[in-house]
């Protein structure tokens, strides 16, 4: 298992390796992140705010002069647990949807389509607001919006691969073998959407991570004195004038965590069509 | 501040305007310049939404404020030094604080021609006691037992009790003068310097001057375009850019900007705005003494002072009198950060290790930032806060005073018995730690009716004091204001109510381009 | 070599890059010339390289493929080494090429019109005007109907057949002096190839051009190449005159192919005992899509009245062309598509018309083989987990009895018990397509309904399948119903036999019955229009010859549906009653007005 | 013949208009339910919200009472619908306007600023899309496919404040604020919302470049493909004349989806450039509890969506003859 991964990894091109060392510094950095910081995340520790590098502070103070290294390290957790999270959830959600409807026919499939209409063209922004107004901030909530945002996109986009793959003669085999809905559902026709799912997913995760520091622009996220990514550059953004690091750094760290695993799952999707070839 | 004249209701009134012209004045380089007609300019307030309005009564917000200021004009003003000059009372006198005479000033018309008579006047106080108006100032207008016109130009007021401060009371811009019977207020129909050309809430107000403006040679500009700028980064820079020329509410954060460039300047405002601490007395564990002695002990002001205000703001005391304001206690012993007495305070109270949600919100500047700062001290006596930062919109009516402990915000306002009688007599509302002081209470009316200053500072000093000792309500600083300005925008100077001078600085200023 | 040589190709390889990134050759040391007005046949199985071989005469090699080496002349220019404007200018100039599939070659949301002239026009042939009215020329030279109009059609408007000799049209608008053939009439019917394979020979070659014909069908090749080079796995087996390949082949591999282009008649197995009671019977069956009417038939219907039996351990063969609604009564049968009206019957007893209501054993007791094994096997799979999934739905096996079972069942199909693990996507087509017998036999069926099993298939491994199934057959006693569009391979295997046109049985009989005339009208174009192996039969073959002239047809909805394309119709008769169906002396049943005297004299 | 299906291309997409007509009502019909529903669970209420931190109880009901919010859930929706369904959206309860007066002074703004970033973006992303699908797996390819990451890889209001920094602060081009009034002339308003576009566009591109080079992929591996390429014809007129027809549906779907954000998704571009938009005047209903506002902003949301997503069914069906046929 382990080695078949290394494989794979290895005949990755050189995109998808950068995108792969990128997903893989974020990931321990996510877990690991708050042991490595040198400084408690709530802790005034420079005198000066918007601090340059220096020895003590390696990325300098954030605007009330705490060590920007040490949000850095224990933000990012919220953003890629905050974001996978979500994204799983959405897939999950938006695919048991979506083959709930490729296999349940008209009756199911239009109701479905209805609501997921109508998520969609709500504002996400805004219904996000209202929700947080209505129930309070809090990580599960953050957690919700952000799934509930993009099961559309994915039961759109699964949906079509599940209606597809439900005509397969495969498919059809199984009907005339007398199998049950659910069987066909899950074993004949998830293991075949699962390639462009991941892609999906991957996407959704990079949205997601792009709506949470949205969010954070509207005042809503995760509870200080932790902070998401997107909520360190919010805070920040008045040193944007100056050039501060607190803003540059974890900016830099929101590109290069959407950006690797955008990476990634391109060079997966390219070698996962070679394969189909 | 030290020249402070004297709370003097009958002397002072009606002596006339212009005394505080040519007095203190803080900038020098004004002197200078001598006003002159003409310009237009662009003001970016605070916020800007489809709540805007054009009646003075339900103004709620700086943009309010400073929008009803343009187009109306009040019975009396403010000076520099908060002391109440005759507008459109020429006269306001009474005997015995309860029963008041005014004379209104001759000759002012609406902006429609119609000449200023006490009717406008005894409509526009009474409706603030009718529900259905929806005033903020309802509470206050319980006071007026009657206002009834005695003539074409005169009219009286009398009072449910003694009150000397009426006449700064009036100078609200909730009380500014409306014509009689207004119903209307997609425009203004007002007495003030600017007439209203275009009024889209929660996109712009465009003001013109008015010249029949009852004060002679006044207002000097010829148009002012107010906007809302909510984001506080975008009014900035839109000031840097040259989109606008006078911009209120700048972060501290951002002084080093403007401040850097040549063609742009702050205007400081020392007020008694601040951001409070509450500590139910009603509840568990807050209303605990040494709870609340513990806490006040937990507040680093001078690091709140330095890095949330970037050093625009006065150390307080935990009491809502900032060091600049006559009445001021200066003796009180300063509370300051001490961990072992914290710790000690914790102890008895045997609070140790308990958690504690503290509610804080971008409602209440700066208080989710305080809320951290408390937490990490916390954290190092042994008591776990978990800061609920809750969203702006609803937190007045869903969480202020709900919980054991959280955060208030206190705007300044313009005596003192306002703000005792709001924010700390035992059945005020707003009582915001619900503490009970029949002491205070009583020292209270006393001070209200005392036309001494002597006596009245004493005693306001007294109340000073058991604030800040009994009181579950922590204030660590007072919140200076910080406008900024174009340099061609000409005179400018503080008025410690609220950014632009006071709200008021349409009449005042002048373009130097 | 001398200057009559029009085309000439030396020492060429095409070369690949596999996913690992190593380079191997597809094709390699092919040699081949030919003289002008010559054409020359490619023939191999899939994977023999004829195509790529046919492209690099375009100067083409498809994504991920290069021209390693060797030279390609065509008239004065070495194609190797042309760069791409230039290689633009000679394609669909003065070399041009005729896809496979002209179903897919067209593109479906332009006008025939557009692609058709839009070699002429991009090239500065010709102005609009005359392009179009070239074309019309063309259209109706290759007797394409309505050659007037039919340009302004979409190609999902017209027949394969059509668009094949459409996109003859579109290949010679610029008169070219190199035609590329690639396997033109191979997705067609045999009814429809015959008419093709004359439009091309009248119009290609009579033309005077250069060809070089793609193909897999030795008996097509006979009618159209001078020259023969038989291809396989990228390497030239045996290359020569037409008449010494076909005759006197020299290679092995030749000889393979030959045979295995003309199966051999088995004699049906011995009939097992059993009681006289048909196993499967059908019964007024009409079945299609869209709501039923009032008629009982639905909006669209596909088959129109179906009576059949078929005996216990027998073969019966169904064969029709594509759209005849062969596959749908397989598709009835296994419940997929609930009939109109009308009963299935197993075993006597009659099977709930959908799949709902049937029972797990009624479901095991029919099993489907679907054409293709691409995409009847779920690729997600392992061969183990797709074979143990019928054991485990209707034998309730499990583990370790499970996998003995597979393993048992790959012995049977001759599959090496090594595959078990292996994820469906690394087999041969042959090696799915055995799996897919399989997976129905783990069942323990008593019927098997085999939907064109060997059509995808080469030639070769397709003889190979039918091997088995016979074996099979033999040793298991299974009953099949054999769907099929090959009438030799049917007649080859099939103790009974069906023909179906347009979704109504025109004539049923045992096998004996289909070696000898009289036929029904169809099946006589059916079975005259398989090409045989000799050179000049498509001239001498009378099949799809016009049909005689006839007066308007009146609406009876149960008229004879081969009416249209009959060369036997009689006007005043079948295009104003619906035909009966009655017995012929040699043992079939038609559909149709004439009976055993009419129909000889054809 | 051409005009035939045409015209029969004209009759299907009437049906499909007809019929997604009447399934939108449902959906928004959906929609005012859900936004009504979450709405009642939101603290406070239009009147506390307008009284605000110093409100007294008995003011509190005084105002409820004249804004109508005494009555019950259930009467408040149901007259509300009656409303709207005789084309009156109602009374906003803030604003002291009817409804449609405060939505007409912000709509135009919105549509104008969503068609002005779409006119920029769309040609944008067809040219990303299809110059990196043309040179698949290639150097181009490569690095377009960098830059539109880059592109969404910064948060908006980050990409914002840098080009008002840039722009308006350090050159002085761009005005930092767009105001949009009636009285200014078109340069001007121009110039206002430039750095709108820009980054409503930069959020929107990405994605629909990816999309259209998904899209043109999809079809460079079809056979007519390959026929075109041994026709002789030049890569762009392939491009555009065999491939594009066929991959408009799928790239003008993910537009519609792309373009529908740049109604309500423009939230913060508003905010930050002090736009007044639809947007922003939702947040004001949602924040002042305006519940007649908040219901016509999410209905002209999601209409705005349906429509859309009609626009991109009808241009599948005008696309593909088949359809066209049917």
């Amino acid at each position: 298992m382990m080695a078949s991964a290394f494989q794979r990894a290895k005949a990755l091109p050189v995109s998808g390796k950068v995108g792969l060392a990128l997903v893989i510094f974020w990931l321990a950095v996510a877990v690991f992140g708050p042991m490595l910081a040198p400084y408690p995340v709530g802790a005034f520790v420079a005198y000066d705010v918007f601090d340059g590098q220096s020895a003590k502070h390696w990325l300098g103070s954030d605007y009330l002069g705490r060590d920007v290294l040490s949000r850095l390290l224990s933000g990012a957790r919220y953003t890629v647990g905050l974001a996978a999270a979500a994204a799983l959830l959405a897939s999950t959600t938006g695919t048991a949807l979506a083959l709930t409807a490729a296999v349940g026919g008209a009756k199911v499939d239009e109701p479905l389509s209805r609501f997921m209409d109508m998520l969609i063209s709500i504002p996400s922004k805004i219904f996000s607001l209202v929700l947080v107004a209505a129930f309070g901030s809090s990580l599960g909530l953050l957690l919700l919006i952000a799934a509930f945002t993009y099961v559309p996109g994915n039961y759109r986009i699964a949906r079509a691969l599940a209606v597809n793959l439900a005509q397969m003669d495969y498919v059809q085999v199984a009907r005339a073998r007398g199998e049950g809905r659910f069987h066909i559902a899950i074993a004949e026709i998830l293991p075949n959407m699962i390639h462009p799912l991941l892609a999906d997913f991957g996407l959704r995760f990079v949205f997601i991570v792009l709506l949470l520091s949205g969010l954070s622009f509207l005042g809503l996220g995760v509870q200080p004195p932790d902070a998401d990514l997107g909520s360190l550059v919010r805070e920040n953004i008045s040193g944007l004038g100056e050039g501060a690091l607190a803003i540059l750094a974890p900016a830099v760290a929101i590109a290069t965590l959407t950006v690797g695993v955008n990476l990634l799952i391109d060079a997966i999707g390219f070698s996962g069509k070679g394969k189909g070839r | 501040m030290d020249g402070q004249p004297p709370f003097s209701r009958r002397d002072l009134i009606g002596a006339g305007l212009g005394l505080g012209a040519g007095l203190l004045l803080p900038d020098g380089a004004r002197a200078a310049s001598k006003p002159r007609v003409g310009g237009r300019i662009r003001v970016a307030s605070l916020s800007s939404s489809t709540a805007d309005t054009l009646d003075p009564a339900k103004g709620a917000l700086s943009t309010d404020y400073v929008r009803h200021y343009m187009f109306y004009s009040g019975l009396t003003q403010l000076d520099r030094n908060l002391v109440p000059r005759p507008a459109l009372a020429e006269r306001m006198e009474s005997a015995d604080q309860i029963n008041w005479h005014i004379r209104l000033r001759r000759g002012v018309t609406f902006h429609n021609g119609a000449e200023l008579t006490s009717a406008d006047v005894v409509w526009s106080l009474l409706r603030h006691k009718d529900a259905a108006t929806g005033s903020k100032m309802a509470q206050i207008a319980e006071q007026f037992a009657q206002v009834k016109a005695t003539g074409r130009h005169d009219l009286t007021i009398r009072l449910t009790g003694p009150n000397a401060d009426l006449p700064t009371i009036l100078a609200q811009s909730h009380f500014l003068i409306l014509r009689a019977g207004t119903r209307d207020f997609r425009t203004a129909n007002g007495t003030g310097p600017y007439l209203c050309a275009q009024f889209r809430p929660g996109v712009r107000t465009l003001a013109r001057r008015n010249p029949n403006f009852w004060k002679p040679g006044k207002p000097y500009l010829d148009e002012i375009e107010l906007i809302g700028i909510p984001d506080e980064v975008s009014r900035v820079n839109a000031l840097l850019s040259g989109d606008v020329q006078l911009v209120i509410a700048v972060n501290p954060r951002s002084t080093k900007r403007i401040m850097a460039s040549r063609g742009h300047g702050l205007l400081e405002t020392q007020s008694g705005l601040y951001t409070n601490l509450i500590m139910r007395q009603d509840q568990l564990p807050t209303g605990n003494p040494h709870f609340v002695a513990a806490m006040k002990y937990l507040l680093d002001r001078p690091l709140i002072k330095r890095a949330l205000y970037r050093g625009y703001a006065t150390i307080g005391n935990d009491h809502p009198i900032p060091p600049f304001h006559p009445y001021y206690r200066a003796d009180l012993p300063q509370t300051s950060l001490d961990l072992d007495k914290a710790k000690w305070h914790l102890q008895r109270a045997g609070l140790t290790g308990v958690r504690l949600p503290v509610y804080a919100s971008p409602a209440a500047d700066g208080s989710v930032d305080m809320a951290s700062i408390l937490q990490e001290y916390g954290s190092r006596v042994g008591l776990k806060l978990a800061v609920n930062r809750v969203p702006g919109d609803g937190y007045w009516s869903t969480h202020w005073m709900k919980h054991p402990l959280g955060f208030g915000n206190t705007n300044p306002r313009p005596t003192a018995d306002l703000l005792f009688s709001l924010f700390y007599k035992s059945d005020a509302a707003w009582n915001e730690s619900g503490w009970k002081n029949p002491r205070f209470d009583r020292l209270l009316l006393e001070a209200r009716g005392e036309a001494d200053q002597a006596r009245r500072k004493q005693l306001y000093g007294e109340m000073q004091g058991l604030v800040r000792s009994h009181c579950g309500v922590g204030i660590p600083v007072f919140i200076s204001l910080i406008d900024g300005y174009d340099r061609r925008l000409k005179g400018l100077y503080p008025v410690s109510l609220g950014g632009l001078m006071g709200y008021q600085f349409a009449e005042h200023v002048w373009w130097e381009g | 070599m001398s200057e009559a040589l029009h085309v000439e190709v030396k020492g060429l390889t095409v070369t690949a890059r596999n996913a690992a990134g190593e380079v191997f050759p597809i094709v390699s040391g092919i040699d081949f010339a030919l003289k002008r007005g010559e054409v020359l046949a490619l023939i191999g199985e899939s994977g023999s390289g004829k195509t790529t071989i046919a492209l690099t005469l375009l100067g083409h090699a498809r994504p991920g493929a290069t021209i390693a080496g060797g030279s390609i002349r065509v008239g004065e220019h070495d194609l190797t080494r042309l760069d791409r404007a230039a290689l633009a200018q000679l394609r669909g100039n003065r070399i041009a090429y005729i896809a496979q599939s002209a179903a897919s070659a067209f593109n479906p949301s332009r006008t025939i019109m557009d692609q058709v002239i839009e070699p002429a026009l991009i090239h500065d042939l010709m102005p609009r005007a005359q392009a179009e009215a070239k074309a019309v020329e063309l259209f109706r030279a290759l007797a394409l109907p309505f050659p007037d109009t039919i340009g302004a059609r979409y190609p999902h408007q017209l027949s394969g057949g059509q668009l094949q000799r459409l996109m003859a049209a579109m290949a010679l608008i610029t008169d070219p002096e190199l035609v590329i053939l690639d396997e033109p009439t191979t997705a067609l019917d045999v009814t429809t190839q015959i008419e093709v394979l004359r439009a091309f020979k009248a119009v290609v070659l009579e033309r005077g051009a250069t060809a070089i014909y793609v193909s897999h069908d030795l008996a097509v090749v006979a009618q159209m190449a001078d020259q023969i080079v038989v291809l396989s796995q990228g390497r030239i087996r045996e290359a020569g005159a037409a008449a010494q390949i076909l005759h006197a082949p020299a290679d092995d591999y030749t000889k393979t192919l030959m045979a295995a282009a003309r199966p051999a008649i088995r004699p049906a197995p011995e009939k097992i005992a059993l009681p006289a009671a048909p196993l499967l019977e059908i019964r007024g069956m009409t079945a299609g899509y869209g709501k039923i009417g009032k008629d009982g038939r639905p909006r669209i219907p596909v088959l129109r009245d179906i009576n059949l039996t078929i005996e216990r351990g027998a073969t019966l063969g169904v064969i029709g062309e594509s759209g005849s609604g062969k596959s749908t009564i397989a598709r009835v049968i296994a419940g997929l598509l609930p009939p109109a009206s009308g009963q299935v019957l197993l075993d006597g007893e009659a099977l709930p018309p959908g799949l709902q209501g049937r029972s797990r054993d009624q479901f095991r007791r029919v099993q489907l083989v679907f054409q293709n094994a691409d995409t009847a096997l779920n690729p997600a799979h392992s061969v183990g987990r797709i074979l143990a999934r019928p054991l485990a739905f209707y034998h309730g096996l499990k583990g370790n009895a499970a996998r003995m079972r597979v393993l048992e069942l790959l012995d049977l199909i001759r599959l090496p018990a090594t595959l078990i693990d292996r994820p469906i996507g690394g087999l041969s087509g042959g090696q799915k397509q055995r799996i897919n017998l399989a997976r129905a036999l783990a069942a323990d069926p008593q019927l098997i309904l085999c939907d064109e099993v060997t059509s995808a298939l080469d030639t070769v491994v397709g003889a190979a399948i039918l091997e088995l199934m016979a074996e099979l057959r033999r040793e298991l006693g299974i009953t099949t119903m054999f769907i099929s569009h090959d009438i030799s391979t049917v007649r080859a295997i099939c103790d009974d036999i069906l023909v179906l046109y347009s979704g109504t049985m025109v004539e049923t009989g045992p096998r004996t019955a289909f070696g000898v005339a009289p036929f029904h009208p169809y099946t006589d174009l059916l079975i005259g229009s398989v090409p045989e192996m000799r050179a000049g039969w498509l001239e001498e073959s009378h099949a799809g010859a016009a049909p005689p002239p006839i007066g308007e047809i009146s609406d009876h909805p149960d008229l004879c549906r081969f009416l249209p394309r009959c060369a036997a119709r009689v006007d005043g008769l079948c295009n104003t009653t619906p035909p009966p169906r009655r017995p012929l002396t040699k043992g079939s049943q038609i559909l149709c007005h004439h009976g055993d005297e009419s129909l000889c004299p054809l | 013949m051409a005009g035939a299906s045409t015209r029969s291309g004209m009759s299907a997409a009437l049906t499909l208009i007809g019929k997604r007509f009447a399934s939108s009502l449902l959906t928004l019909l959906l929609v005012s339910m859900t936004i009504f529903v979450i709405a009642q669970l939101l603290p406070g209420d239009a009147a506390q919200e307008a009284l605000g931190q110093s409100a007294t109880p008995e003011q509190v009901a005084a105002l409820r009472h004249e804004m109508g919010l005494d009555r019950p859930a259930h009467v408040r929706y149901v007259s509300w619908l009656a409303g709207m369904v005789s084309g009156d959206p109602g009374q906003s309860l803030v604003a002291n306007m009817p409804v449609s007066e405060v939505i007409a002074e912000r709509l135009p703004n919105s549509l104008l600023l969503a068609a002005l970033s779409a006119l920029v973006a769309v040609p944008v992303a067809l040219a990303i899309g299809i110059g990196s699908a043309m040179n698949r797996g290639g150097r181009i390819d490569r690095a377009l496919n960098i830059v539109t990451l880059s592109m969404v890889a910064v948060p908006e209001f980050l990409v914002a404040t840098i080009a008002v920094l840039i722009f308006s602060v350090k050159l002085r081009w761009l005005p930092s604020i767009a105001m949009a009034s009636s009285d200014m002339g078109w340069g001007d308003y121009l110039r206002g919302v430039a750095m709108p576009i820009l980054t409503l566009s930069v959020i929107v591109i990405a994605q629909m470049a990816r999309m259209t080079r998904a899209a043109v992929i999809d079809q460079m591996d079809r056979p007519y493909v390959e026929m075109a390429v041994l026709k002789g014809v030049a890569p762009v007129r392939i491009v555009l004349r065999h491939i594009m027809p066929n991959a408009i549906a799928p790239i003008v779907n993910a537009m519609a989806l792309s373009l529908s954000y740049l109604l309500g998704g423009a939230v913060i571009v508003e905010t930050i450039f002090n736009y007044p938009g639809l947007a922003s005047l939702m947040v004001n209903a949602v924040t002042s509890r305006d519940m007649p506002l908040l219901q016509a902003c999410a209905m002209i949301f999601c209409a705005a969506y349906l429509i859309l997503m009609l626009i991109a069914d009808v241009t599948a069906i005008l696309a593909n003859p088949r359809l066209r046929a049917q």
